[in-house]
């Protein structure tokens, strides 16, 4: 119980497929890891086991403490936990500021009578949730800030990554879990990426767990690296140990491409 | 390279405000084996999606058998002899695998020799037989995309069009997958597959293209591919 | 009745119109003051002004060549709109037979063109409220023929109107409530029976002719058939009968078969469905194909008295009894109703009536029409009609023959206060209005 | 831990919290919901069943009557069910689809009860007033499909719905203006008339025809879409519409395809369904499509076999369960209460079985 | 031009005359005069359909002005020879009114106005042609000042004889003679031409002014143009104020049932525009609030003791003191009904609560509830509210109480949009699954604002049941929850300006042509289509809102997910 989130022996099964497989998985606070893994491999299942939209057929999560298995995903989100898609999944007809204001929803109190009544504590809370999305959105340097009033749908696609991120980091987390941050993104906008994530950890102290398929994104980042294929952790251990694990490049180069390399 | 059956001359694809091709120009000859390759969001599926109008290209030209069809819809596409096995295999899950296999076959009337097709197939894949009445959804995943690569041959192409055939397939499926793919071609099918499955992709290739974030960053016969040092770089990263 | 376009003044419109615009300014009105005055003699006597001045809600003041206005206040909308539309046909025909025959053109009152003012009760109370309120607003309005259902007239319709001193009559209220001396509001009449009557009165008949002891009831959730069945049952049980089972269905159903078993269980006398013609007919089928009900007695009231439901009823209906209005006792043309007025509402509406109120309504008209007669005062063209000598007059309506029957208004406004309710039995596929098995004159007195 | 506890740190209580909003409320909320409405139809069931108001026969009856109108809601659920199943929308108006066949096919009816054709030559004419009916539904589903609902593919689900609801309205309202708002009765047909005892059981030959006729043309259907090209077209575009397009298969038209067959199933269901009720008004649609609705979802919106036998199942309840649940317990006017024990059954099904008795379950995560 | 083009829109504009004339439509407007002797509404209705075939035509076309003439003539045409063909089958002996109710002989007289057949066609024909030609011209004016004067002019005439009932009796009321504009419910002929010329000119005025106007504003300090704003809004209340003083009690009637759609459209735009919840059955919510406001209060009611006046020492039989406890009550009930059901999914949950509707709707007419909830003949005599001097049955009264309520609810509803619970639902309408994520409980929001909208509908049921002073089952239908949903899906769903206007076009126009009745929900019915295809974000929208309808591609996933998970 040492570690800030730890996985035992979690399984998923969907139908015919296997998804998540008896895996072992923690990270401990400040601690970047990286998850790879071929398309289909259940990395993001995996995600969505521990955020509570999938309930795990077998196996137990703790997180700072808490058991997480039978929680909703906003509950867990209460104790410490965000994410972002995949997918980008922003709210798209909400400005960028509206956006990274929704992230802190459960660090604030105030209902319906608050917003009524306009009651002190409830405008000293808006000012704080206006001044801590501000705060998430310059995080990110001049990508965010000057678009606060803009539509989340209008931004470049990079910066929408940024903003979920932004979203990510509103809702104050312990641990952060990136969904192919890296994803669409060019050469220099991932190196911007591999510079943030660090410095997410260095100024935030959060915990990160990214699942990414750009390598570089993973070598520039990771502290540790999990591999999985066909839902199963097939490798743990610094990028350099799994990138030279013969299953794991068996499983991203395909056996001929192995086989040919030696 | 006039004998191209299938050419896409800089065409570029959005999907809403970002743009996911750009400009890319690629040519398939008759009975050839190309493949596209390229890491995740280069716009792979997006270059097949475009062929086939399921994405509408914002500009640029594609050429089948010598005629633009890039203002057709999917099915008159189709009927000019072109198709492609998705990504993630979509079987029509409720359906039989018979079904799964005539419905491929969809444009034709000729009765007797789609079933002809279909014996063609159970040929090739002969698991699929076996399980002709159960339904596609119920198959294992090393079956579904042998269902689906048939689905696509009972429309009798002339060129096929892969989708990342090796996705979510045990390594010993994929080599079968990729043999298949072969044969295929060698009766006379042109091939055109996009993969991430580099190695094995370029084993069967004639030619490769490679997609970095929407565009065309190298194009070479396959062996060359293989050799090629920026190959590793662009698309396998610094694994190795 | 309908608004003819006059094509010349129409084109010449247009065209001074367009010659406005090209000169951009230059006007060119030319005003034609309508239609002459024929002056006709009025009943009222006496010196306008002084009677008006006198009268606590002053004078309808119809000018010369104006028309007089009539609001109806019906239900035309939604599914109950047939039963409105019927007794608003009743009333254009009575102003229709103003000049002796039904040619489809308003006769003339006191020389003055009858204008109608058509609103719609929803069968609702907001419905009724609105378009009470509508009817109030307008100053010339002389009378109001409505509302069809009771639920837009209590508290609602007629209190809005009489606090104006409009006199409204309703065809088809038959609700107690309305005329009973706690609700019952200055300026409300009514040419429709009360269910006290004619609930009664089909109960007396069910427990005397027929001679049943048992009876069952329905209902369809509307006030008026609630109210119907409520009185049979009470005045069945204080014969001595005993009441089986008091059902009610959805309107707009049309399986009845559970209802019917239920009650087919205790086998009644007597099956009393005071309600319209779609469920109706359905009912009367159904029953008839019910076991416990092969040798019950259907009966309906005035509600189904129609060929509407005749007709749903299919063959089913040979030998159901319907309550209503005893026509045969109307002493004075016989073959009025049955000849030249049903004759006249096909041939003008296009079918047989859905219901059967249009003949209260082209009633309550005539009342209003001879009411104004008696009380207008005519000075050079202009009419002047005191509102409350107006309603003095509807309420001293005493003996007066309509279709329905003879018309005596009582203090509550009660106008059916004694009537003849006749009960028919549908022989060879139809009820004959001439010949009912049983009459009686019920008064709400007695 | 025998140590004196600490006082709690804020994990701790937090810890605590969650621990509470572990406990599944909404399911104890469901679970007690559940087991007192069994506990009220099992005790009225038996209080009813106790008092032998109604006898066997009545009971059989019940069911047969309950048989018959299911069939019709059966067929016009089919045809929410197929347009579900292709567009995931509800078209609210189907309703209205039923009524505009039925209805213009009685003036036909009319016109040979006028002659004498319709008992010279029965079982021609009640095919001619099928397919006039027929026709007609099927005209006015894909005239609905071009003109209300084409322009709104892709459109956020509630846009299509909304315009159903309003089309109900619409097409309601058109033909009360048409045919006016008055009651019609279809004229009889004397063969018809008259009960069958079939196994010993007597029943109305009308309802023996309305469930032989329904069942018969539910299997047409069954086969029609399990066999012909047609109906595969159909599964297809429903299962995936980018990969139906793939096999060269023309998506509107299909769609256009299901509007009608449902149209078509509408509009004999309007036949059958005056061959129990013989009457016609503008508003006859409203009611049956809402029920017709009901019963598709209860089977399992989107199965062909789940709107059949859902509908047979709400046919089944509304003739039966006032009268059983109900007596006993001594409410009076039961029958009266029947929306409520449909709606009912809806709110429990769609509570317990969110996929309806034959479908999937369609919520994602439990 | 090209003649065929012509053919296309003239024959939509043609059925769609045939389709009013056939439906019964312009036989019953034409009992409504437009100009007294001229023109009734019929035909202002079957020239107007030309007039707009015909003008969207020549928009298209090269050549308005033929093209708007030919479209005129093809629909006045076909128009012509159908009513030739019905009049040759009457006369043949066919009984085309025994189907089609509404093909009556004063129907066909108004098409062939009132001439012979032969003759009648021809005229039809060529108004038809005049017309077209006249909106072709009108579309072919270059000079922008003139055309738009004239189309102002037409229909501010229009506007003006329809609104006969309001003005007449308004300008009685504020003493001005109305006996040369008016005449028989229309214009008189020399009104037409006045109100014709003022209508012109009027709009050239106001045309010639717009630019200084503009020109001034863009040159307006901030502070000024805030001083302006805050003035005309008071202005606007002040006017709100004295509305029902000016337009008379009938008016003021409408205007009370337009204020209780306000109040009912805002409650249900809580739920919808909001939550995005679709609700099918918010007449529910009306019903508990009616009905509990009338048992507090109604000597009918089975509380109220005729002599233990129990309640009465309570303060209940008093309106003003039951309110919040009915309130109360139809907020545990919103919370109880929506608890179970809010986990289903948009179209499912409209139609469960079509149910709860229905059901709500069928108890309160039951025999089984009438001794609590009087059943069929409903609960009467619901006493009206002290002081004796603000009766509420008085519909310049009510006014002013759900006037009131009104703002009540629309200040609520403003305040929470921007509040964290309306991110909260804004967020939940979006996305759920990423609400969730965010660490919104997405049940809980759900269920709130079901009983907030409960809350304020039940408001809506209490002052109606004060407005009218008694009850029936039967004013609880669907209908209402439909007539609600219209109203927020007119104006904007989720937009609070939205719902008044969508009130005022819905509930407060119908009212005033009530004499239309029967076509009201056929109306209701092709808006809702229409908004649904043209404008599916409102007449105001929310800008939020209309975002999200129009958005379409751009939430959507960039590359489809290559390794998407296993769902």
């Amino acid at each position: 119980m040492n570690h800030l989130l730890e996985l035992e022996g979690v399984s998923k099964r969907f139908g015919g497929v296997q998804a998540v497989d008896s895996v072992d998985f923690w990270a401990d606070p400040g601690e970047i890891v990286g998850v790879i893994g071929p398309n289909g491999a259940g990395k993001t299942t995996l995600f969505n086991i521990v955020t509570g939209f999938y309930a795990p057929d077998a196996g137990k999560i703790h997180f700072d403490g808490h058991n997480l298995v039978g929680l909703k995903p906003n509950q867990i989100t209460r104790v410490g936990v965000s994410r972002t898609f995949q997918a980008v999944r922003l709210f798209g007809a909400m400005t960028v500021l509206e956006n990274a204001m929704v992230g802190q929803h459960t660090r604030t109190k105030a209902g319906v009578y608050g917003a009524l009544l306009n009651t002190p504590r409830t405008v000293r809370e808006e000012q704080k949730v206006h001044a801590s999305a501000i705060d998430s959105l310059a995080f990110f340097g001049d990508r965010l800030t000057p678009r606060i009033n803009s539509l989340a749908s209008e931004l470049a696609y990079a910066d929408r990554r940024r903003l979920e991120i932004a979203r990510a980091m509103a809702t104050e987390p312990q641990l952060l879990l990136l969904d192919e941050p890296a994803a669409g993104m060019n050469p220099s906008e991932k190196e911007g990426l591999i510079e943030l994530i660090g410095r997410l950890r260095d100024v935030k102290g959060y915990a990160i767990v990214l699942i990414e398929h750009d390598m570089p994104v993973i070598k520039g980042v990771s502290d540790r690296v999990v591999a999985l294929d066909y839902g199963k952790k097939i490798a743990d251990g610094t990028y350099d140990e799994v990138a030279a694990n013969q299953q794991v490049i068996e499983a991203y180069l395909g056996k001929a491409g192995s086989e040919e390399q030696e | 390279m006039s004998e191209a059956i299938l050419s896409l001359r800089h065409v570029s694809a959005s999907y809403g405000p970002v743009r996911a091709l750009e400009d890319i120009s690629i040519d398939v000859n008759e009975n050839e084996i190309v493949c596209l390759l390229g890491s995740n969001a280069a716009g792979k599926s997006t270059t097949l999606r475009t062929i086939l109008g399921m994405t509408r290209a914002s500009a640029g030209e594609i050429i089948f058998d010598g005629e633009r069809i890039e203002h057709l819809t999917t099915p008159e596409i189709v009927s000019r002899g072109l198709t492609m096995v998705p990504e993630n295999r979509r079987l029509f899950g409720k359906m039989s695998v018979r079904e799964n296999l005539e419905i491929g076959a969809n444009l034709r009337d000729d009765k007797k020799e789609i079933q002809e097709d279909i014996e063609r197939v159970f040929l090739l894949f002969p698991r699929l037989k076996e399980r002709i009445r159960q339904r596609a959804g119920t198959l294992s995943g090393g079956e579904q995309q042998m269902l689906a690569i048939g689905r696509a041959l009972t429309a009798r192409p002339k060129v096929l069009l892969l989708d990342e055939p090796s996705m979510g397939l045990a390594p010993i499926l994929v080599e079968q997958v990729f043999e298949t793919i072969e044969e295929i071609n060698s009766q006379g099918t042109t091939i055109f597959v996009v993969e991430q499955n580099a190695h094995m992709a370029l084993s069967i290739a004639d030619r490769g293209y490679v997609l970095q974030t929407g565009s065309i960053v190298l194009s070479d016969t396959a062996s060359n591919l293989l050799e090629h040092p920026q190959l590793s770089d662009a698309y396998l990263g610094e694994m190795e | 009745m309908r608004n003819k376009t006059s094509l010349g003044k129409l084109v010449l419109l247009l065209v001074v119109f367009s010659l406005i615009v090209a000169a951009c300014g230059s006007d060119s009105s030319d005003t034609t003051t309508a239609g002459g005055s024929d002056t006709t003699t009025a009943g009222g006597s006496g010196d306008a002004s002084a009677v008006c001045d006198a009268d606590p809600f002053g004078c309808v003041e119809v000018g010369s060549g104006e028309a007089i206005t009539i609001g109806t206040l019906l239900v035309i909308s939604g599914p109950n709109a047939s039963l409105g539309q019927d007794s608003q046909n009743g009333v254009v025909m009575a102003a229709d037979h103003l000049d002796g025959t039904f040619d489809g053109v308003n006769g003339e009152l006191l020389g003055h063109p009858i204008a109608f003012n058509h609103q719609d009760d929803g069968c609702s109370a907001e419905g009724g409220q609105a378009g009470a309120q509508a009817l109030a607003a307008d100053p010339s309005t002389v009378g109001v023929i409505g509302t069809s259902c009771s639920s837009a007239a209590l508290g609602v319709a007629d209190t809005i109107l009489s606090d104006k001193g409009i006199a409204i009559i309703s065809p088809s209220n038959t609700g107690p409530a309305l005329t009973t001396p706690e609700e019952h509001q200055p300026f409300y009449l009514r040419t429709a029976h009360n269910d006290k009557l004619q609930g009664a009165a089909v109960a007396k008949f069910a427990y005397n002719e027929l001679g049943a002891r048992t009876a069952a009831t329905i209902h369809d959730g509307s006030p008026y058939a609630d109210g119907l069945q409520a009185v049979f049952a009470e005045t069945f049980v204080s014969l001595g009968g005993t009441i089986t089972k008091q059902e009610a269905i959805q309107v707009q159903e049309t399986d009845f078969t559970s209802v019917l078993t239920s009650i087919g269980a205790d086998s009644p006398d007597v099956l009393y469905f005071p309600i319209f013609a779609a469920e109706g007919g359905l009912i009367t089928q159904q029953a008839r194909q019910t076991d416990g009900l092969a040798d019950t007695n259907l009966i309906g009231s005035d509600g189904m008295l129609s060929a509407d439901y005749v007709a749903a009823a299919g063959e089913a209906v040979e030998g159901v009894y319907l309550s209503g209005p005893d026509l045969s006792a109307f002493t004075g043309d016989q073959d009025f109703y049955e000849g030249e007025f049903k004759t006249a509402y096909q041939e003008l509406w296009g079918g047989e009536p859905a219901a059967a109120f249009h003949a209260h309504s082209y009633d309550a008209a005539n009342m209003l029409f001879d009411a104004i007669k008696a009380v207008a005062i005519d000075e050079g063209g202009t009419l002047y009609i005191p509102r409350t000598a107006l309603k003095d007059a509807l309420f001293a309506t005493s003996g007066v023959q309509g279709i329905t029957g003879t018309l005596n208004c009582n203090d509550l406004g009660d106008c059916q206060s004694t009537a003849t309710i006749a009960v028919y039995q549908v022989v060879g596929g139809n009820y004959d209005t001439a010949n009912p098995v049983y009459s009686e004159v019920a008064s709400l007195d007695g | 831990m025998t140590a004196p506890a600490p006082a709690p740190t804020p994990t701790e209580q937090s810890s605590r919290r969650l621990r509470f909003e572990r406990i599944p409320m909404r399911r104890i909320i469901l679970i007690v919901l559940s087991l007192s409405i069994i506990y009220g139809v099992v005790a009225g069931s038996t209080a009813t069943l106790r008092t032998g108001v109604f006898t066997a026969e009545d009971w059989q009856s019940l069911i047969i009557n309950g048989l018959a109108r299911g069939s019709v809601y059966a067929l016009i659920a089919i045809g929410y069910t197929l347009v579900y199943g292709i567009l995931f929308m509800i078209n609210f108006a189907h309703g209205e689809v039923f009524m505009s066949g039925v209805y213009t096919a009685y003036f036909v009816a009319v016109a040979f009860a006028g002659n004498g054709f319709l008992n010279s030559n029965p079982l021609i004419a009640i095919a001619i007033l099928l397919l006039v009916s027929m026709a007609v539904s099927v005209f006015v589903a894909v005239i609905l499909e071009r003109l209300a609902y084409r322009p709104l593919r892709g459109a956020p689900r509630l846009v299509p719905l909304i315009t159903a609801i309003g089309a109900s309205f619409f097409l309601q309202y058109t033909f009360r203006g048409l045919y006016g708002a008055n009651v019609r009765a279809y004229p009889n047909i004397e063969i018809l008339q008259g009960k069958w005892t079939i196994f010993g059981i007597q029943m109305l030959k009308t309802q023996a025809i309305v469930i032989v006729a329904a069942m018969l043309l539910w299997v047409l259907l069954y086969l029609f879409v399990a066999r012909t090209k047609t109906g595969r077209s159909m599964r297809a575009v429903g299962e995936d519409r980018e990969i139906a397009s793939l096999m060269g298969i023309n998506v509107d038209r299909t769609i256009v395809a299901t509007f009608a067959i449902g149209g078509a199933l509408a509009g004999a269901a309007g036949i059958l369904y005056v061959f129990l009720f013989n009457q016609v008004i503008f508003t006859m649609g409203f009611l049956p499509g809402i029920k017709a609705f009901t019963a598709a979802v209860l089977g399992g919106i989107g199965s062909i076999t789940g709107a059949a036998l859902g509908g047979l199942l709400l046919g089944i309840l509304e003739a039966v369960g006032p009268n059983l649940f109900l007596t006993g317990a001594n409410v009076p006017s039961p029958n009266q209460l029947q929306p409520v024990i449909a709606f009912g059954i809806l709110v429990l099904v769609l509570i317990f079985l969110p996929g309806g008795f034959v479908g999937a379950s369609e919520e994602k995560r439990a | 031009m090209n003649p065929t083009a012509a053919l296309k829109p003239g024959l939509i504009g043609g059925t769609v005359v045939i389709y009013l004339a056939a439906i019964g439509m312009v036989e019953r407007f034409q009992d409504r005069n437009v100009i007294t002797g001229v023109v009734g509404l019929g035909v202002v209705l079957i020239l107007l359909t030309i007039a707009i075939a015909a003008y969207t035509a020549a928009r298209k076309g090269r050549t308005p002005m033929p093209t708007g003439a030919l479209v005129g003539l093809v629909a006045g045409g076909m128009v012509a020879l159908i009513t030739l063909g019905f009049e040759g089958l009457i006369n043949a002996g066919v009984d085309v009114r025994g189907m089609f109710v509404s093909i009556t002989p004063g129907l066909l007289e108004t098409l062939e106005f009132g001439l012979n057949p032969a003759l009648g066609a021809i005229v039809m024909a060529l108004a038809g042609g005049t017309t077209g030609l006249v909106a072709g011209g009108l579309v072919g004016l270059k000079d922008e000042h003139l055309r738009s004067s004239i189309v102002f002019a037409v229909s501010m005439t229009l506007l003006i004889s329809l609104g006969e009932p309001i003005l007449r009796v308004t300008l009685g009321n504020l003493g001005i003679p109305t006996n040369w504009l008016y005449e028989l419910g229309g214009l008189t002929i020399a009104g037409t031409i006045i109100t014709l010329l003022a209508g012109f000119g009027l709009r050239w005025w106001l045309m010639g002014r717009k630019e200084k106007r503009q020109e001034i504003a863009a040159h307006m300090p901030e502070d000024t143009r805030r001083t302006w704003g805050r003035a005309s809004l008071i202005a606007a209340i002040l006017a709100l104020i004295a509305l029902p003083w000016v337009v008379g009690p009938f008016v003021s009637d409408v205007l009370g049932t337009v204020g209780l759609y306000v109040l009912l459209g805002l409650g249900l735009n809580i739920v919808v525009g909001y939550a995005g919840l679709l609700d099918l059955g918010y007449v529910a919510f009306f019903a508990v609030g009616a009905y509990a406001a009338a048992i507090f209060t109604s000597p009918a009611s089975f509380l109220v003791t005729e002599e233990g006046e129990t309640f009465a020492a309570a303060g209940f039989t008093n309106i003003w003191f039951a309110f919040p406890f009915v309130v109360i009550i139809a907020v545990v009930i919103g919370a109880m009904i929506g608890a179970p059901v809010l986990r289903l999914r948009g179209d499912y949950l409209a139609i469960v609560t079509l149910g709860f509707g229905e059901i709500i709707r069928t108890l309160v007419l039951s025999d089984w509830l009438a001794p609590f909830l009087g059943g069929a003949q409903g609960l009467t005599r619901i006493p009206a509210a002290p002081p004796e001097s603000f009766d509420l049955r008085n519909p310049q009264h009510i006014y002013y109480v759900i006037l009131a309520f009104c703002f009540v609810a629309a200040y609520i509803s403003y305040r929470l949009a921007d509040s964290r619970v309306g991110r909260a639902w804004a967020a939940m309408r979006e996305d759920e699954d990423v609400a969730e994520a965010m660490g919104i409980s997405v049940v809980r929001y759900k269920l709130l604002a079901f009983a907030m909208g409960a809350g304020v509908g039940s408001l809506g049921g209490v002052f109606f049941a004060a407005k009218i002073g008694s009850i029936f089952p039967n004013s609880f239908g669907l209908q209402v929850s439909i007539n609600v949903l219209a109203v927020i899906i007119l104006g904007g769903i989720g937009s609070i300006p939205g719902v008044i206007v969508g009130a005022a076009a819905l509930v407060g126009l119908p009212e005033l042509l009530r004499e239309f009745g029967e076509f009201r929900l056929l109306i209701y019915g092709a808006i809702l289509i229409a908004i649904m295809i043209f404008r599916p974000e409102g007449l105001l929208p929310n800008k939020r809102r209309q975002r999200e309808l129009h958005e379409g591609a751009g939430s959507a996933p960039v590359e489809l997910p290559e390794g998407a998970s296993p769902a």
